[in-house]
């Protein structure tokens, strides 16, 4: 017992040793060697992972000294924490292990710690990043193949992989934050792995530009998340995590923080708070900073799989839930829940417009990380984490399908990401692709939360306990989760029912002239190898049944269990709307959709004969990125036109005036000095020249003699001191 | 040597005059015995070197050529002693005895044997360092008072070559400074004991039925230090054996022959490019006394290997003799110092061997080997022997809780140290190895058809 | 080590013989390989040398030093090193006919002979009756041999001649000869080859040789005592008048060789040789040689003797015939009778000099000495 | 076991320590060759190690302080020699001359 | 035994200062850098004398190992154009002799000789404790860490510094061939470039006229 939480720190230290093989060791010449090694060690780390997670549900607690409690039932978990109100009981509870080490001496009493911590919600994680992770990892070996920097691609998401373990097992926000922003370099770098490649259209965004775009968009964040951060040092002295003494959690400092009062009229807990929020808005694409994602996609589709529907942009949602005690103190909720609704219908919304497969499913990902962020927002942490869990493995599934279909649709339309992902050329794959389209089936009823599915039961609990807190993010979050159905819907019949449209795509606007493409029109789309076909499958059983570990009924809250959390209380109205919704949904979208695109590709889309204007709105995002561009953009060009005003007009003008005024004044000086002083002057000047010349003599430009000199006069003063002075 | 003086004299004389003649005595002893080496090295190499290109060697003065270095020696005596006129004459005459003096100064610290140790210094291996890097000043001083221009060229290499290649070895000896825990040399043969690759870490089960034949006593042991315990001892406990051991050994081996200046690194003294090197203006005795430097340099330096690497004096049968007592530790001591020449001596046919074998390097190939290959491996065998020591001797209060191997018994811990350092020096070696691959035949080509255009 | 590089050689047999194939290809080595393979070369060297010696060209290891006093490697039958001149092993005849040849073609001119002279008649036999050949200069070209129309001079194996003194190089007739028999010993195919030609020419040349001319000296003696074996068998005969005169030295000998007039031969040839046989005294002899061809070559023109002495001599032979005309003409001057005694009183007093560093002086003293002599000699005989 | 400290009094150790010092402050002064100057320098550090060893050894001798200073002034005499003799191969490159009275570009 | 430590004092100290001597005011510059090295040696055993045996040695491994060959080298690299008969001293010596004169004869002695040095009382029995490089190493690990890690980068920047400085920018270094490199590159560029192979171009040019159909 407890081997597993011993050697914890192996989980993330497996996949940076890929790393560190791969990148350094001539292992990287060999294109198979490092995808597989990259990909053992992912299956090593899974399984230490999920053993970690067995020990935790078995309630080992292992303490500094390294003596071994196993408890099965842990007395408090039963007991509920506060009276609250609804889904208020979160509570700080004991890890089951600690381990750090010192590394860097800090200006307070505790110096700075690295280290693991592993409580329940770890655990969870733990093991949802390292299965996700393993299946996309496999699923890469297949997908990746024909890629020439295949040893860079699994290299850079073995480290990305060992960042986010390391940041969800971190004991200290410091390590959490180096982590971190170890995962915005790699997410950076997998955004922008394709970096050479250019589009015809001048205005559509390369990886590069994407790349570019989604640092710089997190970056915002995480600066203000890195500020927090330093205020919370500033208040707290410490940046561990833990309820004990010299920790952040400290009951004691937690209320000094809700009644410290700022300047601004907050309070500083308040004001931590949203600046840690601020990290999760960056990294979770929340409403303000949610433009990165959808360019994201220009990454590989694992990468989107891995890094941009299940673990980093979740992390942000895990951010804002591990520091949840200093919200919970705080008045920022309301923004969170705010935010968090908002995100989830604006995405939805945006969602229904798009035809690029991959695009659709991130702005799906941004109205379901909407959800959790509301969720969180209400109090509701456990279904916060419930549908972080869920939405990771059945939105990876996701993308892992749409991954699988667009390697299907290459062999038909060829290597052009614009025609291979637009949803208008597919139709009818359900034949050429079973093994995707039972999987992708499974993912998408899972979305859209079909009753029974995973994403029913999480997004139902998220549901029930906004409809308890706050009936306004309630409707709301019902009626996004009504367009999650429907969109999904649509994408499902455009892509797999129907007719097989590939053999004539749509002619792109500003498509290559002399396309090698024709040699393909031959081919069907075909199914993917079993690399890829197996993550999915193992994927799908999660979507489908990963949501019996927390079902509302008495004696099924499992998963509240495990985190010794209030469990949410079942709520038949709400279960019954929300079933009746995602299925109102699914039965819009089947009307609205079942004939679409019939006859052609290039066919207009239902909703666009039925509402151009809406449409328009909703394919152009709501005009965000002109706006930001009209906006942020041009009060950066404003800002430096202001300044270079300032500059020539106002600076420069002042120098060059002073400049006359006072070649002017010494024009004056000059008569009269010329006219009065000259001679006493003369005199003057010329004693001094005299007395310079002299004085010239000794300098000498020689360093020895300068140096003579001054010891020269060190003994003179010395003298003075010891004879005269003293 | 004091004690024994002391015994047979007794207070006939004042103590420090015993002192005095107990060092001269030992100092005699010593310098008598590495010239005696010396000679027989110089016959050696002629003869070993022989049979390598299917010669016989001298055979002629003596039996098998025996007397052939004492006839040298009666030629070098004899010869006259040219100093050239422009040479300046006190640089000259000093230079080769100031390179004589600190090889000669090595030797004092050496254990020549089990309790046969002139000078026990607690920062032994520094001293040799040191002392070592001084010759480099004689050499300068002979290539700059010969006033003649392969000399000075010589001495430039030589002292060039000597400065770079003291940094891997001094970093190989880093290793064994580790592992020891200190500097001094005397300890090390005594850290050697055991058996090969786990060294004395198998421990005897029943502190009662151990023969004192086959276990010996260890103080310091992965584990439980301080603590006395009996230990199976085969003295054969040496460091090559373990992956930290060897690659040190192989790095600080061949920064030796460069600092001795044996055949790949012969560069100094090429004489098909620059005539002797430093050596060139000088004759009769004093050229005999750069070659002595040279040669106890060499066997020096082979002393210091054997003892920092493959066990000194340590060797199958000497802890067995010196268990037993009474005279028999003097036989063990004898047993133990034919044990170090003979190891002195495999070293110095090795570099006869790599004579008879290797042609010389060019420079920048001397120095991109020292910088390029010997201090890397170094660098990393010193992670590795820091690692050793963890593993083997910490608790897991020293290593920040992280890795407990406090359960273990010391062969189990011994056993991981090893797996572990191989591990990182093989992949370090093959690592550094493959970067430095001589680039192919396409990638040369391309460079010098643009360097020609 | 992996690559085993060092294949056994094989034999591959090509029109000339057999040639030994070594094959050296081996695979790419990596880094530090290489290293390795020459140290496992040398020291497989290394061992094999300490067993075994190298006796095969096959083999590639092993001890390959001759330990040359005590072992000799076998020389090839066409080793050569100075000349040897041969003869008959039964009869004692050499086959050195004096043709001259051999000292024409000599690069470094150190072959020197006089041709026999039939004692009665005076007139040239087929038959040599000094040979010099001076071993310091010999440059061992082995010319003298390939011209030997008779297969007289052939080149021997023998090379330890090694001396502090260089006169003692210079090596006469009877040093020179060796029988047949010897040569057949190192050379068996060589002589095969000439040995009928060669022996047919000498049976036609011992039939105008009369005597005991143009045997070789060692045999000289032994077919001389067989004979006087069967003349005291027989009866004290009258045949041979010409022992009485011949006295038992070599260099009388030689001085009987060279003489024409049979009744001065003898008082001169007493007088002229000193005890030991120094190196004066075989330079002595040499000069003789020199000075008789010289001699011989005034009788074929003597009236254009003086005629060189006027310009530039150029040649060897006007060289000497110039010295001697000039001594000659001194001597003519003093009278028949002064004419053998100067050159007696003069001959000695190079050989008893200790230390005759001057090998030139020396020679051209006794050559001028000598070429006096005979030229007083012969102008006495061509005036009477 | 004698020792230094009953035998020699400290004043004697410091006063060679100056000496020393003062040695090397005139051949820094004094010297035309700038690798004259440098060795008056090296000669300048190593009279203050000396100091400060005599005071480890006779005021402090049970802590590492003067020995680790020590150290720290060879490591900075050893940085300073790199430095000031690449300086000097610099100055020679650029003026052709090493001479410290002809490098006087500070001249008034 | 008191005596003869005196002695070797005494004896060490004018060692040094002889050397140190003879290294300021010999003209030879390569004289003066080898007295340098004597004054080196002698400081080191005085250093040894007071039983200060790892900076000792440390003193011979860095000053006389490394230090004076820089130095030697630096004065090799420089010296042809300075021939020991030139004038060694600067003109202005005595000032640089009164300087240090009155620096060692006003200030230094009257300093040492009349401060009260609180000497520690002479330990009864045993000598104190002594420290050995274990304690210096241990010093370097806890108390001096910074200033260690400071020294280390002080060397890594001179040593970046020094060779910044003296460096000397070739034309393009030019990498030695070996001979067989040469016999191979010579053998490389005697073969004439390939000619594109017939079936190839047929290949091409069957494809160019298929694109044209």
């Amino acid at each position: 017992m407890g081997w597993f939480l011993e050697n914890a720190w192996l989980i993330p230290l497996l996949p940076l040793i890929g790393f560190a093989v791969i990148t350094l060791t001539p292992i990287q010449r060999n294109k198979n060697a490092s995808a597989w090694l990259a990909t053992l060690l992912m299956v090593g780390a899974t399984i230490i992972a999920v053993g970690t997670a067995v020990e935790v549900a078995g309630g080992v607690k292992i303490a500094m000294d390294g003596t071994v409690a196993a408890h099965a039932e842990e007395s408090h978990a039963a007991e509920p924490a506060a009276e609250k109100g609804a889904g208020h009981g979160f509570e700080w509870r004991d890890p089951n292990i600690v381990r750090t080490i010192r590394w860097a001496p800090a200006g307070g009493d505790v110096p700075f710690t690295m280290g693991y911590i592993i409580d329940p919600a770890v655990a969870a994680m733990l093991m949802m990043v390292t299965v996700t992770a393993t299946c996309i990892h496999l699923f890469s070996v297949g997908y990746m193949a024909h890629d020439p920097r295949q040893a860079r691609f699994f290299s850079f998401i073995s480290l990305f992989t060992a960042a986010m373990l390391a940041m969800v097992m971190a004991s200290n926000l410091l390590l959490f934050f180096m982590a971190w922003e170890i995962m915005g370099l790699c997410s950076y770098l997998l955004i922008g792995f394709w970096y050479d490649k250019n589009y015809a259209d001048p205005n559509q965004i390369t990886p590069r530009q994407a790349a570019i775009k989604a640092f710089i968009t997190t970056r915002i964040g995480d600066v203000l998340f890195m500020i927090g951060l330093a205020w919370l040092w500033t208040e707290a002295g410490t940046l561990e995590l833990g309820a004990g003494p010299g920790q952040v959690f400290n009951p004691e400092l937690l209320e000094r923080l809700a009644t410290t009062t700022t300047g601004i009229g907050i309070s500083a807990a308040t004001g931590i708070a949203l600046l840690i929020f601020s990290g999760t808005i960056g990294k979770s694409a929340q409403f303000p900073l949610h433009v990165w994602l959808p360019d994201a996609m220009e990454g590989p589709t694992p990468v989107s799989a891995l890094i941009h529907a299940a673990t980093m942009v979740s992390a942000g949602v895990f951010l804002t839930a591990r520091t949840f005690p200093i919200f919970q103190v705080s008045d920022a909720l309301p923004v969170v829940a705010t935010i968090g609704a908002f995100t989830a219908l604006f995405a939805a919304l945006i969602a229904v417009g798009q035809f690029d497969i991959k695009r659709i499913l991130a702005y799906s990902t941004l109205s379901q990380l909407g959800f959790m962020v509301a969720a969180l927002g209400i109090g509701g942490w456990v279904a916060a984490m419930f549908h972080l869990l869920t939405h990771a493995f059945f939105k990876a599934l996701l993308f892992l399908g749409s991954g699988s279909v667009i390697h299907g649709m290459e062999a038909t339309v060829g290597h052009d990401s614009n025609t291979a992902q637009d949803i208008r050329n597919m139709g009818g794959l359900r034949r050429f692709m079973p093994v995707t389209f039972l999987a992708y089936m499974a993912g998408f009823l899972a979305l859209a939360g079909f009753p029974g599915f995973a994403g029913f039961w999480s997004k139902d609990e998220i549901l029930a306990d906004a409809f308890r807190a706050n009936t306004l993010v309630w409707v709301v979050l019902s009626l996004a989760s009504l367009l999650t159905a429907f969109y999904m819907t649509r994408q499902i019949m455009v892509v797999f029912f129907g007719s097989f449209r590939g053999h004539h795509p749509r002619q792109q606007p500003y498509a290559f002239v002399s396309h090698d493409d024709h040699h393909y029109e031959a081919h069907d789309p075909h199914e993917s190898p079993w690399t890829m076909t197996t993550p999915l499958v193992i994927l799908a059983l999660f979507a489908v049944f990963a949501g019996v570990v927390n079902l509302p009924f008495d004696g099924f809250h499992h998963l509240a269990d495990f985190f010794g959390q209030e469990a949410g209380k079942l709520n038949l109205l709400v279960m019954g709307i929300s079933g009746a919704i995602a299925i109102g949904g699914i039965l819009l979208g089947w009307l609205v959709y079942r004939n679409a695109f019939a006859s052609s590709a290039e066919e207009a889309d239902p909703l666009e004969r039925m509402m151009p204007g809406v449409f328009t709105v909703l394919n152009r995002k709501f005009y965000f990125d002109e706006l930001y561009a009209a906006t942020v953009g041009v009060a950066a060009a404003v800002l430096a036109r202001v300044w270079t005003w300032l500059d020539e007009q106002v600076i420069d003008r002042v120098v060059v005036e002073t400049g006359r005024l006072t070649r002017f004044l010494g024009q004056v000086n000059f008569i009269v000095d010329d006219a009065l002083l000259n001679d006493g002057a003369d005199l003057m000047a010329t004693g001094t020249q005299v007395a310079g010349d002299r004085t010239r003599r000794t300098s000498t430009g020689k360093v020895q003699d300068y140096v003579a000199l001054a010891f020269a006069g060190a003994v003179v003063l010395g003298v003075l001191y010891l004879y005269l002075v003293r | 040597m004091t004690d024994i003086l002391r015994s047979w004299i007794g207070g006939a004389l004042p103590d420090w005059v015993i002192v005095l003649i107990a060092y001269l005595l030992v100092t005699t002893i010593v310098l008598f015995y590495a010239v005696g080496n010396f000679i027989m090295m110089v016959w050696a190499e002629r003869r070993v070197v022989a049979r390598m290109q299917d010669r016989l060697g001298p055979n002629r003065v003596g039996p098998a050529g025996l007397l052939q270095p004492i006839a040298d020696a009666v030629k070098m005596f004899t010869k006259e002693d040219i100093v050239p006129r422009s040479a300046d004459q006190w640089v000259h005459l000093l230079a080769p005895i100031v390179s004589l003096a600190p090889v000669a100064m090595m030797l004092a610290v050496i254990p020549w044997g089990r309790g046969w140790e002139p000078i026990d210094l607690n920062v032994a291996l520094l001293y040799i360092v040191a002392v070592s890097a001084v010759s480099g000043v004689g050499l300068m001083m002979a290539g700059w008072g010969s006033n003649n221009k392969f000399a000075l060229l010589g001495a430039m290499r030589a002292v060039a070559q000597l400065v770079s290649y003291e940094i891997p070895a001094v970093t190989a000896l880093l290793t064994v400074v580790i592992l020891a825990g200190g500097m001094s040399l005397l300890e090390l043969p005594y850290m050697q004991a055991g058996v090969p690759l786990m060294g004395a870490t198998i421990l005897c089960g029943d502190a009662a039925g151990c023969s004192p034949s086959l276990y010996t006593t260890v103080t310091s042991f992965p584990g439980s230090p301080g603590e006395p315990v009996q230990a199976l001892d085969l003295g054969l406990g040496w460091w090559v054996f373990t992956p930290v051991g060897l690659l040190g050994f192989i790095v600080f081996f061949i920064a030796a022959l460069a600092e001795g200046e044996r055949t790949p690194f012969d560069i100094p003294e090429a004489d098909s490019e620059i005539v002797a090197g430093y050596m060139t203006e000088y004759s009769g005795m004093k050229f005999a006394t750069f070659y002595i430097a040279q040669y106890i340099l060499n066997f020096a330096l082979s002393a210091l290997a054997a003892t920092a690497f493959l066990g000194g004096w340590q060797g199958p049968g000497v802890a067995a003799l010196a268990n037993m007592g009474g005279p028999w530790v003097h036989v063990a001591a004898a047993l133990s110092a034919f044990y170090l020449l003979a190891k002195i001596w495999v070293l110095f046919f090795v570099m006869i061997w790599l004579r008879g074998a290797f042609p010389r390097l060019r420079v920048d190939q001397l120095m991109d080997f020292a910088w390029k290959l010997l201090l890397p491996l170094a660098l990393v065998n010193i992670v590795s022997a820091s690692l050793m020591v963890g593993l083997t001797q910490w608790t897991s209060a020293q290593w920040g809780g992280l890795l407990s191997l406090d359960g273990f018994a010391p062969w189990q811990r011994q056993l991981i140290a090893i797996l572990v350092t191989a591990i990182i020096n093989i992949a370090a070696a093959y690592w550094i190895l493959s970067i430095n691959q001589r680039p192919t035949q396409e990638e040369w080509i391309e460079e010098e058809l643009v360097v020609a255009s | 080590m992996t690559t085993e590089i060092q294949t056994e050689p094989t034999e591959v047999q090509t029109t000339r013989g057999g040639v030994y194939v070594i094959d050296r290809s081996r695979p790419r080595l990596r880094a530090g390989q290489g290293l390795l393979t020459g140290l496992d070369v040398v020291f497989r060297h290394f061992r094999d040398a300490l067993t075994r010696k190298l006796e095969k060209p096959s083999q590639q290891t092993g001890v390959f030093t001759v330990q040359y006093p005590e072992e000799r490697l076998k020389l090839p039958e066409a080793f050569r090193n100075f000349p040897i001149l041969l003869y008959d092993d039964e009869t004692g005849h050499e086959l050195c006919t004096s043709c001259f040849q051999c000292q024409r073609i000599c690069p470094p001119q150190v072959i020197h002979m006089t041709q026999a002279r039939d004692p009665s008649t005076g007139k040239p036999v087929p038959a040599v009756a000094e040979f010099l050949i001076e071993y310091d200069a010999c440059m061992s070209c082995g010319l003298c041999a390939e011209v030997c129309p008779f297969d007289a001079i052939k080149m021997d194996h023998e090379f330890e001649y090694s001396t502090d003194v260089h006169g003692g190089l210079t090596i006469n007739k009877e040093a020179l000869n060796r029988p047949i028999s010897y040569y057949e010993k190192i050379a068996p195919s060589f002589w095969a080859e000439v040995k009928d030609s060669a022996m047919k020419k000498l049976q036609g040349n011992m039939k105008r040789r009369p005597d005991l001319i143009g045997v070789a000296p060692q045999m000289v003696e032994k077919i001389r005592a067989k004979r006087a074996e069967s003349a005291a068998a027989q009866a004290p005969a009258p045949a041979s008048a010409t022992p009485d005169a011949a006295p038992a030295d070599k260099a009388a000998r030689l001085a009987a060789a060279r003489a024409r007039a049979a009744e001065k031969t003898a008082a001169e040839a007493s007088a002229e040789p000193v005890s030991e046989s120094t190196p004066a005294d075989k330079a002595a002899r040499l000069a003789a040689i020199r000075a008789a061809n010289a001699a011989k070559k005034t009788d074929e023109g003597a009236t254009e003797a003086p005629a060189p002495t006027g310009g530039a001599p150029t040649d060897k032979a006007a060289r000497l015939a110039a010295i001697r005309a000039a001594n000659a003409a001194k001597k003519s001057a003093e009278g028949a009778d002064a004419a053998s005694a100067p050159p007696a009183a003069e001959a000695p007093a190079p050989t008893t000099g200790d230390a005759p560093t001057d090998k030139a002086a020396r020679l051209a003293a006794i050559r001028a000495a000598n070429a006096a002599k005979k030229a007083a000699a012969q102008n006495d005989g061509s005036e009477e | 076991m004698p020792s230094m400290t009953e035998a020699v009094p400290l004043p004697w150790v410091l006063t060679l320590a100056g000496a020393l010092f003062c040695v090397g402050l005139f051949g820094a002064l004094s010297r035309r060759n700038t690798v004259g100057i440098l060795l008056g320098i090296e000669l300048m550090l190593n009279a203050v190690n000396i100091n400060l060893v005599a005071f480890w050894r006779y005021l402090e001798p049970n802590v590492v302080a003067g020995q680790t200073f020590a150290l720290f002034i060879i490591t900075v005499a050893a940085a300073e020699a790199a430095i000031g003799l690449a300086m000097i191969i610099a100055i020679y490159r650029a003026r052709q001359t090493v001479n410290a009275d002809e490098v006087d570009s500070l001249r008034g | 035994m008191n005596t003869l430590i005196t002695i070797l004092f005494v004896v060490f100290a004018a060692f040094i200062l002889a050397s140190a001597i003879m290294t300021v005011t010999v003209k030879n510059i390569v004289h003066a850098a080898l007295w340098l090295i004597s004054s080196f040696f002698g400081v080191g055993a005085l250093y040894l004398l007071m039983e200060a045996e790892f900076l000792g040695v440390a003193q011979v491994l860095i000053y006389v190992g490394a230090v004076s060959i820089l130095i030697l080298f630096a004065i090799m690299l420089t010296r042809d154009l300075e021939g020991s008969q030139n004038r060694q001293l600067t003109p202005r010596w005595w000032i640089a002799l009164i300087v240090p004169a009155a620096l060692f004869g006003l200030l230094i002695v009257p300093t040492v000789m009349t401060y009260a040095w609180q000497l520690p009382p002479p330990p009864a029995g045993q000598s104190p404790a002594i420290s050995g490089a274990q304690q210096i190493g241990t010093a370097f690990m806890r108390e001096y860490l910074l200033p260690f890690e400071v020294a280390a980068i002080l060397l890594l920047v001179a040593m970046i510094g020094a060779i910044v400085i003296a460096f000397e920018e070739r034309e393009r270094r030019r990498r030695v061939l070996t001979l067989a490199e040469q016999v191979r590159l010579r053998r490389q560029q005697r073969q004439p470039a390939p000619l594109p192979e017939p079936a190839a171009t047929a290949i091409q040019a069957s494809e160019a006229t298929g694109g044209e159909s």
